[in-house]
C-alpha cells in the first residue's frame, strides 16, 4: 500500500522491496538516466585498492550495491576517511555540472565536515546572489534502535532543519525512499537525505519505474478528527501502531509524515489541527530546538485558535544516545507514550 | 621562457588593476563607502595573476578572504566587484555576499571564502567534475599560510592525490596569518616539503617574481591539464596592508611594511625585469596604469551610483532554486 | 543598573564597564584565583612569533588584551588556524586538571569543529557513566549587523542547545557578561559561551569584585501584566526598547532575558505566562528548529491554558545573513517588528 | 636490549588477556550476548602492550573504535569491561558507552573513540595539561591507518609540534580501513614520511615484533618525558579478524587471514623469541595463558550475571555534573 499523499503515483508495475532496495533502485535508474549522477563516500563500493573482491559492501547498509559493477570506479569513488573533502568534493562538483549523491555513512560524522555543508554548499547561492546552482545530495543513516552508542545514533535532523538553503528529506516507507530519493537526486538545491537505520529492511509496494515525490507535501497515513498526529522517519511506524491502537477504543487519528523537513508541509498540519484541535508531536531526535518543538511552535503560532488542548511533543531526553539496551530502548519515543501523549490531549 | 609582449602588457594590466582596486578600497573603506570589514591584497598581485593568467573562464578557482585579487586575476568584472563590495543591487551577488564572499560562476570563481580553509575542498570539486566529464578543466585554489594548518586543507591534499584531481594548490605564504607568523604556526621545517610529503609535487616559489612564479604554475596546470594529478605551491609573498582594513599592525616589526613597499614590490619587479630586457617600454605601462586608474574610477562612481538591493524583494530571494 | 534576577550581586564597589572590561576582568580574575585556568585560541594575544609586538590584539574583539602580559605564554595559548585541535586540546586537557577557556573567534567556525565539540566534549560524561568531568568554556562570537555577510554573522546557539551535554549562555549586559563568565569557568561541564559582536562596547555598572550568577536563572528586565516577552542577547535591547515605547501607550510587558538557553529558566518563562496569557519571543537566529520555537513549544505544552492569543515569534528570516546593510537591517529583528507583534497578541 | 623477567611476563600476559579476550567478544557476540557492532583487536597486540606498558595510569591514551586491547594494556579490569561491552549497570561506563565508547578516566583511558580520528586532539589536551601542569605525564593515541586522512588528526600533529607536547601518535596500519586499503587512501607513499614531514620525528615499526615495537615506543615516550616534544610512530600490524564482527571480508584475499594467523601472529613471534632466547619457560607462558582463559571465563560469567542498567534511574543521569 503507498503511502497516502497528493502525489499521485506513477502507473506502471510494481512489487515489494524494502526501504534498501528502493532507495538502491533509485540510485542506479537515475545514474542510469542522468550520466552526471555520481556516488562518492566511504565503502560506497568497498574493496579498493584491496587483494579480494570490489564492491565488497555497497556501503555499510548495502545500498549502494551494485553500483560499481554497472557504471564503473569513475562514478563510485570510494574515498579516504575525509568528510570534509568528501562533502568539499560534491559541492563543487555540483557546480561544475556533476549531480553528486555523497553519502556520509552515519549522519553522526556531520562534526568534521559540518563547515562545507551548513557555510558552503547551504549558502552559496545565496551569498552569489542566486548565481550558484548546488545540486548534490549527502545520504546518511541515522536514528537510534541499533545499539551503537552514542556517537552513531543520533538523528540530528533539526541542526541542519535550522539551515536556510539545505533541503532535508527523512523518509520513512520504500515508497517513499524510492521517489524522495529520486527527487533528490533532481533538485537543483542541496539536500540531506536521512535514512533511518531501523528502516532497511522494511517491505513495502514500490512502483518500478522512476517516480520524483515532491518535496514539501506530507504523506496521510490515517484520516481521524480526534487528534492530530506528526511523525517522521522511523517514528511514523510507532504513531501507525498508537494510531491502530487507539482506534480500537474509537479514538481516530489524523496521522501525518511531513517527510520533509525543510521545506515542510506547514498547511498539511495547520489544516488537520483546524479539524481536529488537538496535536501530538513525535520525534526520535532530542528535544530541545528540535523538529517536534519547531511544528509545536508553528501550530501554536498559527492555528492557535483552533487548539482545544495543550500541544504535546513525544521525544527522546535531553541526554545523549545510551548504549544498553533497555536505556536505548527508553530513550525512543516508544507506542506506549504516544498513545498516553493522545490520551492526555483528550483528557485536557 | 619567451613572453609575448601581449601577455606580458595583459599580465602587467592584470596587476595594476589589483594594485589600484586594493588602494582604492582602503580609501573608500575610510570614507565609510565600504561596510564590513575587508582584507586586500596588495603586495601580493604576482602570485594571483601568475596563477591564473593561463586559465579560462571555464576553469575553476576558489579563493579566500582576501579574494580581490584571484577575482580580477580569474576576469571578475571590476566594476560588477566595486559595486558588490559596496553592498548594492547590481553588484557580481546583488550585494548579498560581500568582499568576504565574492563570486562570479561564470567566470570560473567559486567564491572569496570567509572559512579559512573551506576552499580546497570545494576546488577538488571542480577538478573532480572536470575529470569525470572529461572537459579538459583544471581547478585552482587559493590558500594562505595559516590555511594550510587547517584539517580541512590537509586532507583535501590527500584527496587529489588518492583522485589524481586536475587541482593546483596554491598557498600565498605571506608570512602572516592575522598577527601570527607562518613560521610560528607551521611547525614543520618548510611548508613545501610537508606538502610534497602528501604525494604531489610541490615547489616553493619567490611570489614577487611574476615570471619565476608563472613559470612554477605553468607547469603545475600543464600538468594537471594533463591528467596527471595535482600540485601544490608555495608562493612567498608580501602582504603590504594590516590583516584587514585598520589593522594596527602592531605585531609587525618597525619600517617592515616601509621596506617591503620599497624593495619587494612585485609591480616594481616586473616593470624593471620587462624593461631592462628591452620587452616593453616605460610608455606602454605608464598608459596601462592611467587607463587602469580611469577604470577604477569609473568602477568607484559606477558603484557609489548603483542602486541599493531592496529588502522587500531581496531579502528572501536566492535561498533555494525552488521550495 | 543591574538587571534583576534572582541572584543578588556582591556588595562593595562597583564601576561602568563595558561588555569587553566586563569579560576581560572575570578571564583575569579567575585566572589569578586560579592557576588551571588557560586561554587557548587564534590571536587571544597576537604576534605570537612576530618581530613586532606580543599581545597585539588581545582577540580579534580585545577581550583577552592583557592576558598575556600577565599570565605567560604557558597560560595565553595562541593557535594554529586548527578549531579541531583547539577544541580537542580544551576538551582533553579539561578532562585532565585545567580548566581551558578556549576561543573560537566567531562561532560560524564551529562547521570545522564540530565533532570536538558535540560527540567529544558534550557527550564525555554520559558515554563514560559520569566518570568525566569537562570543565572547558568555548567562547565565541555571534550575531549580524557588521556587515560581515553570511559566514561571520550568525548566530547558531540554537544547535549547541540541541546537544545534551553542553551549556549554552548568552549575555546581554556587562553585568551578565562578567557574572556568567567567572560561572562558566567555575562550571564543571562544558560551557558554550557566545558574546554578540554588537555588544562589546555596551556599557553599564559592574561590580569590581568575582561574582558568579547561576545558569538557567533568567533576568527580568521589565515588569508587566499583559504580555511576555522573552528576549536574548543582542534581542534583549531591542525588546527593552520596544516595552518603553508600548509602556507609553499604557502596554506593561514582562521582558525576561533567560541568559543561559541550556539549561532554561523554564519556571520563568512560565509563571509569567500564567501572569499574562500571552507571549512573544524575540530571537535573532533563524526560525526552524531554533530557540524562539523551543519557547513557544514549552509554553503551548506547558502553559497552554493560560495562553489567550496565539504566540508570536519574531526571528531573522530563513535565509543566510545578506551583506548589504539594507538587507542585513531587514534580517535582524526590529523594535517595530516587536512592538507590531505584541500589538498582534494584544489584539488577538 | 636487556628485559627482565618479570617485564616479559607482564608483556605477555597482557597481550594474551587481549587476544583471549577478544576472541570471546566474537564467541559471546555470535551467541547474541553483546549488542551493537564490535571490533576486535586481534592480532594487533604487541602494538597496544608494546605502546602502553611503560605507561603509568596518570598518563592518558585516547583510543578508538577497536579500542579493547587498548584498554587492557593501560590497565582497564576486563571483568568491568566484558560488563561494559554487554551493557551492564555496573560496566566500565555504567553500560552507557559500550565497546565503541568505553572509557576509564582513573585508569588514564580517555575513551574508545567511535569517530575515526576524534581521539588524537584530545591526547593533545591531555598532554597541555601534563605540559601546563609540569606533571611529568605523557599522552599518547591510538589511530589506525584510516584515520590519518582525517583532517582532524593531521591538524592535531601540526598543533602538537607547535607546542612542543609530550603526545605520542600511533598509527596502527592494519592495511585496511574497513573494507579501503591503506595503500589506496593515503595518497603519499609513506605514511610515515608524510608524519615525519610535519616536523616530528616518525618511524615506522613492524608492529608484529613486540620488542621492536617496544624499543620504538619507549624512545618516543622518553622523549615526550623528557619534554623534547611529540613523536609519530606508524606500527605494520594485522587484523585476524573482520572489521566488525561479522564482516564477510570479501575484500580480502583468499587464504590471507589464514595466512597471517600461522605467519604473522605477534603472540607467537612473542613466545617464540623468548624461549629461544632462553629468557622464559614455556611451562611459565603456558601457566599465564591458563589463568588468562579463567580471568575471561570469570568477566564473561559476572558480566552475564551482572544487572542491567534501569532506565528510571540511569536514563538521565550522568548527562551533567549539575544542570
Ligand atoms: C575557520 C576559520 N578560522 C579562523 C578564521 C579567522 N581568520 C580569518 S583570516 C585568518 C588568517 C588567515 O591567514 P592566512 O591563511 O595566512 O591568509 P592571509 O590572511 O595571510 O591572506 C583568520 C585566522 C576564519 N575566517 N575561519
Ligand atoms: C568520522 C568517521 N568516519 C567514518 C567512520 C566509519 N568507520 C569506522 S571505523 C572505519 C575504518 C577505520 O579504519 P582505520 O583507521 O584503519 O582503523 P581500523 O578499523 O583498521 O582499526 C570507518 C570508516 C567513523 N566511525 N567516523
Ligand atoms: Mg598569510
Ligand atoms: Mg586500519
Amino acid at each position: 500500500m503507498f503511502s497516502e499523499s497528493r502525489t499521485t503515483h506513477p502507473g506502471g508495475k510494481s512489487s515489494v522491496k524494502t526501504y534498501r532496495e528502493a532507495l538502491n533502485e533509485a540510485l542506479r535508474q537515475e545514474m542510469r538516466r542522468d550520466p552526471t549522477v555520481i556516488v562518492l563516500g566511504e565503502e560506497v563500493s568497498g574493496g579498493a585498492g584491496c587483494p579480494g573482491e570490489r564492491d565488497a559492501y555497497g556501503g555499510v547498509f548495502g545500498v549502494t550495491k551494485g553500483l560499481l559493477p554497472e557504471f564503473g570506479a569513475e562514478r563510485v569513488l570510494d574515498t579516504p576517511i575525509s568528510e570534509s573533502a568528501i562533502v568539499g568534493a560534491a559541492a563543487g562538483a555540483a557546480n561544475n555540472g556533476l549531480r553528486p549523491v555523497a553519502e556520509l555513512m552515519f549522519f553522526d560524522f556531520i562534526g568534521v565536515c559540518f563547515d562545507q555543508i551548513f557555510n558552503q554548499a547551504a549558502k552559496f547561492r545565496y551569498m552569489f546572489g542566486g548565481k550558484s546552482r548546488t545540486p548534490m545530495v549527502l545520504r546518511a543513516t541515522v536514528g537510534a534502535g541499533f545499539r551503537a552508542g552514542a556517537q552513531h545514533s543520533n538523528m540530528l535532523h533539526p541542526i541542519v532543519t535550522h539551515i536556510p538553503g539545505l533541503k532535508v528529506v527523512l523518509p520513512a516507507t520504500p515508497y517513499d525512499a524510492k521517489g524522495l530519493l529520486i527527487q533528490a537526486i533532481r533538485d537543483e538545491d542541496p539536500v540531506i537525505f536521512l535514512e533511518h537505520k531501523l528502516l532497511y529492511d522494511l517491505k513495502g509496494e514500490v512502483p518500478d519505474e522512476p517516480y520524483a515525490i515532491p518535496f514539501g507535501e506530507a504523506a496521510f497515513h490515517r484520516e481521524g478528527d480526534d487528534v492530530t498526529i506528526v511523525a517522521i522517519s522511523a517514528m511514523l511506524h510507532k504513531a501507525l501502531a498508537a494510531a491502530d491502537e487507539l482506534a480500537k477504543e474509537g479514538i481516530s487519528c489524523d496521522l501525518i509524515d511531513p517527510r520533509t523537513t525543510s521545506p515542510l508541509d506547514e498547511e498539511a498540519i495547520l489544516e488537520s489541527v483546524e479539524v481536529t484541535g488537538r496535536l501530538v508531536v513525535v520525534d526520535e531526535g532530542n528535544p530541545r530546538c528540535g523538529l517536534a518543538a519547531d511544528i509545536a511552535a508553528l501550530v501554536a503560532e498559527r492555528a492557535f485558535h483552533a487548539l482545544r488542548a495543550p500541544v504535546r511533543t513525544v521525544t527522546a531526553p535531553h541526554t545523549p544516545v545510551p548504549f544498553a539496551p533497555e536505556l536505548e530502548d527508553a530513550y525512543i519515543p516508544s507506542v506506549e507514550k504516544i498513545v498516553a501523549a493522545v490520551r492526555e490531549v483528550l483528557e485536557a | 621562457m619567451n613572453y609575448a609582449p601581449d601577455f606580458l602588457l595583459r599580465a602587467y594590466r592584470t596587476m595594476r588593476t589589483i594594485r589600484a582596486f586594493e588602494e582604492r578600497c582602503v580609501v573608500e573603506f575610510e570614507k565609510g563607502n565600504i561596510p564590513g570589514f575587508v582584507h586586500v591584497s596588495a603586495g601580493q598581485e604576482a602570485v594571483a595573476v601568475a596563477a591564473c593568467i593561463d586559465l579560462d573562464d571555464k576553469d575553476v578557482i576558489a579563493s579566500t578572504h582576501r579574494g580581490h585579487g584571484h577575482c580580477i586575476a580569474k576576469g571578475c568584472d571590476v566594476v560588477g566587484m566595486m559595486k558588490e563590495i559596496m553592498g548594492r543591487a547590481t553588484g557580481l551577488c546583488k550585494g548579498k555576499g560581500g568582499s568576504m564572499h565574492i563570486a562570479d560562476i561564470d567566470k570560473g570563481m567559486l567564491g572569496a571564502n570567509a572559512i579559512v580553509g573551506g576552499g580546497p575542498p570545494l576546488a577538488n570539486g571542480a577538478a573532480l567534475a572536470a575529470k569525470t566529464l572529461k572537459t579538459g578543466r583544471i581547478a585552482l585554489s587559493f590558500g594562505g599560510d595559516g590555511s594550510a594548518n587547517q584539517g580541512t586543507v590537509l586532507e583535501a591534499l590527500n584527496f587529489a592525490v588518492v583522485f589524481r584531481l586536475p587541482h593546483v594548490f596554491v598557498f600565498e605564504n605571506n608570512g602572516y596569518a592575522e598577527g601570527t607568523a607562518a613560521s610560528y604556526a607551521i611547525g614543520a621545517e618548510s611548508l613545501t616539503e610537508r606538502n610534497r610529503a602528501f604525494g604531489l609535487p610541490a615547489e616553493c616559489v619567490d611570489g614577487i617574481d611574476f615570471f619565476a612564479t608563472y613559470e612554477v604554475m605553468k607547469r603545475a596546470i600543464d600538468r594537471a591539464r594533463r591528467g596527471e594529478g595535482p600540485s601544490a605551491i608555495e608562493a612567498l609573498c608580501v602582504r603590504f596592508d594590516g590583516h584587514y582594513i585598520g589593522d594596527p599592525q602592531r605585531y609587525r616589526a618597525k619600517g617592515e611594511v616601509e621596506r617591503a613597499r620599497a624593495e619587494q614590490d612585485c609591480l616594481k619587479r616586473f616593470r624593471e625585469r620587462v624593461t631592462a630586457e628591452g620587452w616593453l617600454e616605460e610608455e606602454a605601462l605608464d598608459r596601462i596604469d592611467a587607463e587602469v586608474a580611469a577604470l577604477i574610477d569609473r568602477a568607484v562612481e559606477e558603484a557609489l551610483a548603483a542602486p541599493r538591493p531592496d529588502p522587500a524583494t531581496d531579502l528572501l530571494s536566492d535561498v533555494y532554486h525552488s521550495y
